[in-house]
């Protein structure tokens, strides 16, 4: 549970925390920023995310909606045609389901529809994925939804200073953003300071070097890959992690200078490989580095099936394990 | 103390241990057994006669229009149509009922009442014509683009006259629908949004009895759909929706209660569709000819005039220029839809998002490359 | 001729011109002022004493399946649980409204009701241990699995007793819901097409006040949620959900009558939930204790004893075996429990599909191919 | 439109007329198949494809329902679990949107929740893509949305043959299958004989057997495909042309079986190319057949933009000078 108390400076702070402060912060800073979903107001959201801003803000700024996802994004549109710059809370996952026709016909089209005259800045977070002991509907990986859908920005935080920027970075945008909230990483608590820029949405981030072979990757699986990284070394294996912060826009640039220079790559994502975000990324890294590479790009992703009971999640997650038997089939005798 | 604080009587003890009834007197919320109507009854004396002469030029220049649309879409030059002859008093009094500051959120089949609106009546066309997605600018019109999906514009209805309480606008927003759309998950759910919040919206379900092929009967059981309202805790009106000035009264009296703070209305004009839901439909499939006959002599022009020359309210005069207007209207149509659109290919990629990625910055490369060089080939 | 075919009077001419209002008298379709009662009125002399006991019989062993559920949560043996605490009296009502041969579509919440319906007490939780997504089979007990979606089970409910009418079967479904859940748009979906369709399906809501942390009042403008119906065409029931034999009364009603024709019935139920909304929930955040200790009051055991007590119809011997049984359902609860679940991982790929695809049986053969060299190691 | 009377034996038909004899066929030969949808009764659906079947089979078999795409799916499933074997008409793609919670979270994932014990064998028609100068939310490619549900079936016809052929074997599925018709292929006439089999959904076919490069497609490209294939000719290329049929199951042995054999590819499809079904198909090939490859797998698709006006659409749908381009970029030098 987060503090409502916010705190200024170079802190120790779990993701939970730094986004609730960067909704803080949005909402001082511009009197446009309002808050509306399930629970979000006395409540705080059932993550907490949201805590302590209608006691701030008053129930006007950030709102407690009744039940019903397509109504709660179809009501933010139109405040968004009024000038406002909303935040959306959608409760879990599976629950932004119902908002699909408001997301795609309309979300995602309106600027494009009106030649630009309406843009719709609206920030539409999603605590997502699995690892957290959720029963069905609770752990669902929907980003490939969203990033074939044009229009939409699809950005996802795997650090605690990146869930403070780049929230606060989606909430300045004046293009929707589906912001996907890693569920796993809400509690790890980090050093972090919210005046500190980070880089901006659209670019990736290398967070580990390495020249044996590649690791891309984002949201809930970059704590999974660091760790493989790390124990890849007993294998003689040096491997960089690049975290790519945001799906869309893709950052192809520096993707293809990483995978070009090292040659050997592999996609890690939590979603079900088939037609998932990490297809796009094999597809298009391969396009574009096709001679620098040793071996074919491999994806390490969760399988094709619906998300299992708890108790079997663990099977279905990628691993570290998973990610060295990747790495170890990157052809190495070639 | 915010806007909502006291949006609701705060705790409800009806609703604890003892609780003997609903929250609150569903009768006032129940629409009347009869729908309201203006024209043939003692109110039509009463009603201001240049209201009812703007009505009136209103529904014949609008008629013209739908008209000329229609002929239109069968030379090939608009798409598409979806006319709403016989559904023009619905049209007129949206439009009328609304001040500048209010906003409309129309359906597909609204175009009409964007047009009454003061929106160009071509660029109100250009959806349908095949050029672009919306030809005017919503934000200086205070016109939401046509709804395709439908009764997806409810909620944002819902949204923007929440904004604008919040604001402290007194701005009223106003979305149309057909009886089909009420049977969308949208349209619940925008209902009680609106009902919850209180906010100053008012829905408009132009029952034209028809969703394509399917009627009323097959659509909804409800007594009326003006029923429906109850169920949100907001008032439901029927009106007759071929009557212009009773639409017209019905929908002031709605707005203005909600610009007022007494929130949200839900209306339903019974009305009907003449023509075939677009020119791509075949409508003799699903009715009767007496059908579309019986509706032809309750037709909302032929009515107004009935009335009103009754009343001596209607000089030939009016009836000329009003005529002559809708010719000048069907002829600007006839010569800027027989031109043909100037379009730019490139503006697909400009307006996606506010930056173009980078992906779509190497797309529309390609297309300036390929357009290039079907240039070069012409040249 | 169809089941179809005369679901409604044909053509409604009271929609053509000269339309006067709506379609039917919605009089009959509201909830009446005051909730159902039967506990502590004239009614429970009337009511059929074995029922009586039957019913308290159930709330008891409910009451403890409820309290044991909720421990084991704390014990980390369950993943979560979803109390219907203090709501047992809908729970239990629910399932013996229903006869053999009819469906339950229940909501994550009511574990109970699939339990009272026969459905074995442990098998009932598999979902909720984390074990398996649905630990009973539906089609053996007539039970849907437990929604989480909230009120998607709504249309489920409605297709299937529609299913059952076309091919004769004399069998109802029984959808439950919450109040939260009703502002959902497939909740209106359901409810449209089971009144069109003239289903043989019943909507049960309990109103316990919230959904999580929001209170009605934020959820609802409406009367009470049983004025919703009218805007179906179907009635509307209000009910006191803590008062047993009153719902048991309501829900068979409305069963029988769907059971023979007469199509659909919403019924609202007036209840609380004691608990927090699941184990991971804080109430404390959004209610007072004082609210809290007033519901107790109105506990739906407490009823019954206290008025089947001063009816003379409650005898220590019943009460004590109820008790019995109860410790007895709790101890299995907590000797299965306790015990680790046996789960195959290959199970994840066994029912995606009828036939697995090349993709899934390539991902099969390297989960066992992992499972036999963890095996390896651990030999 | 199609004539409501059925022919027996080899005729020529359009696409239209094959699905609806598909219909009637299977609604004939097995009590438990009901249609539903808006306007599917007396209208016979927009497209025609339910004509008669109303008149044939009565309102109860072929049902016009309320209009609300979640409650048609919603209620399909209630259908199915009671036995029946309901297929589903939405009447565009975009509108099958509303409907989508349904879809991810009952119709594709029951079969699995319940252990086997409650399949859903549904099919769910989608008139779908473009080409048809159809307006705003007419002409959507929406497969990549199906395709990353597992679950789901996805089968879309390209041939009159195929839409009697795949239409009955979905029909005749135990699972749920998404059936995505290619509007703009509707209306168009060649010979076929319904009494001959066609090959089963998670088989693709080689449409023309080449040498240079295969082109991968499926659905509305498939003609596009044919001329590009045509026109390449004169360039010097020979080109296969593969026509997916269904995109789950992925024949994966086929496409690179021939993959392999060629050494050169592009998959062509009318959706966005970002995350669309390129993407899988392209990483899955490259995978798989990375050492056969003497290019990389390229993708010529729709651009990543919201579907555009009527006027416009044909800047953005794949066409064959946009085909040859790709082929031209093979890298034939190497
Ligand atoms: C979500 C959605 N589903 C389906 C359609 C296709 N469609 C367009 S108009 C129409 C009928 C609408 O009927 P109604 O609401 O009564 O309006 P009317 O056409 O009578 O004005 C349908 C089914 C759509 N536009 N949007
Ligand atoms: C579509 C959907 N949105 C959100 C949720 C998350 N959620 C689970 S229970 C709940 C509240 C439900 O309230 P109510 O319907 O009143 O049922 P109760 O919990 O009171 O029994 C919410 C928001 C969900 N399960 N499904
Ligand atoms: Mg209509
Ligand atoms: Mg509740």
């Amino acid at each position: 549970m987060t503090t409502a108390t916010p705190v200024r400076g170079a802190r120790t702070a779990s993701m939970a925390q730094a986004l609730n402060s960067a909704l803080r912060d949005a909402m001082q800073a511009d009197p446009a920023v309002h808050v509306l979903g399930e629970d979000v107001g006395q409540l705080g959201g059932v993550f907490r995310i949201t805590d302590g801003l209608t006691k701030e803000f008053g129930a006007d700024r950030c709102l407690d909606t009744p039940l019903a996802e397509a109504g709660i994004l179809g009501t933010a549109v139109g405040m968004a045609m009024y000038g406002l710059r909303p935040v959306v809370e959608m409760q879990f996952d599976a629950f932004a389901y119902p908002a699909m026709e408001q997301l795609f016909s309309h979300v995602a089209k309106m600027r494009n529809r009106t030649a630009g005259r309406l843009p719709l800045p609206i920030t539409i977070r999603i605590p997502y994925g699995g690892g957290i002991g959720g029963v069905e509907h609770h752990s669902d990986s929907s980003e490939a939804y969203y990033t074939h859908t044009p229009g939409l920005h699809v950005v996802t935080p795997a650090t605690v200073a990146d869930a403070y920027g780049l929230l606060r970075a989606s909430i300045a945008s004046d293009d929707p953003v589906v912001f996907l909230e890693p569920k796993r990483l809400y509690w790890g608590k980090t050093e972090f300071d919210p005046a500190l820029p980070v880089e901006p949405i659209g670019r990736a981030v290398l967070r580990r070097t390495g020249r044996s072979a590649v690791l891309i990757t984002y949201g809930p699986s970059l704590p999974v890959c660091l760790e493989a990284a790390e124990a890849a070394r007993a294998e003689g294996w040096d491997l960089a992690v690049l975290d790519l912060r945001s799906l869309v826009p893709f950052d192809e640039q520096t993707v293809c200078e990483v995978v070009r220079s090292i040659g050997r790559a592999v996609v890690v994502h939590e979603a079900s490989g088939f037609g998932g975000a990490g297809a796009e990324i094999a597809a298009r890294v391969t396009e574009k580095c096709f001679h620098h590479l040793a071996a074919p790009v491999l994806r390490v992703t969760g399988f094709d099936i619906p998300f299992p009971p708890p108790m079997l999640e663990h099977h279905h997650l990628p691993g570290v394990d998973r990610i060295l038997d990747a790495v170890a089939r990157l052809q190495w005798e070639d | 103390m915010t806007v909502l604080d006291h949006r609701h009587p705060a705790a409800v003890p009806g609703w604890l241990p003892g609780a003997t009834g609903p929250r609150s007197d569903p009768a006032p919320l129940l629409p009347d057994a009869t729908p309201v109507r203006v024209l043939g009854t003692p109110a039509l004396e009463k009603t201001d006669p240049e209201l009812l002469h703007e009505l009136y030029r209103r529904l014949v220049v609008g008629r013209r229009y739908n008209q000329q649309a229609t002929t239109l879409t069968k030379q090939g030059r608009l798409a598409v149509y979806p006319a709403s002859t016989g559904q023009e008093a619905c049209q007129v009094a949206a439009a009328m009922a609304l001040g500048e500051q209010d906003w409309l959120f129309p359906s597909y089949r609204d175009t009409l009442a964007v047009v009454s609106r003061g929106v160009d009546p071509l660029e109100a066309l250009t959806l349908l014509r095949g050029n672009a997605h919306t030809g005017y600018d919503p934000k200086a019109t205070r016109t939401a683009p046509l709804a395709t999906p439908l009764a997806t514009q409810a909620p944002h209805a819902v949204g923007l006259a929440h904004a604008a309480r919040l604001a402290g606008d007194p701005v009223v927003a106003l979305a149309m629908l057909g009886d089909g759309g009420t049977s969308e998950g949208d349209f619940h759910e925008a209902l009680n949004f609106a009902a919850v919040l209180n906010a100053p919206v008012v829905f408009l379900v132009q029952n034209n009895g028809y969703a394509i092929s399917v009627p009323l009967t097959q659509q909804s059981a409800a007594p009326s759909l003006a029923h429906k309202a109850v169920g949100y805790g907001i008032p439901g009106r029927l009106v007759d929706g071929n009557d212009a000035p009773a639409l017209h009264a019905v929908l002031t009296e709605a707005v203005e209660r909600a610009r007022s703070g007494g929130g949200p209305t839900l209306i339903e004009a019974l009305t009907y569709r003449i023509e075939a839901h677009t020119n791509a439909d075949d409508a003799t499939r699903y009715r009767e000819d007496d059908e579309v006959a019986a509706w032809r002599e309750h037709d909302p022009i032929l009515l107004m005039e009935r009335h009103l020359a009754a009343a001596g309210m209607l000089d030939d005069a009016l009836v000329r220029d009003c005529a002559a207007q809708a010719e000048d209207l069907a002829a600007r149509m006839r010569a800027e839809f027989h031109a043909d659109a100037q379009l730019d290919p490139m503006s697909l990629f400009a307006h996606v998002y506010a930056e173009p990625t980078p992906q779509l910055r190497e797309q529309a490369d390609q297309l300036a490359a390929e357009l290039a060089a079907e240039a070069e080939v012409h040249h």
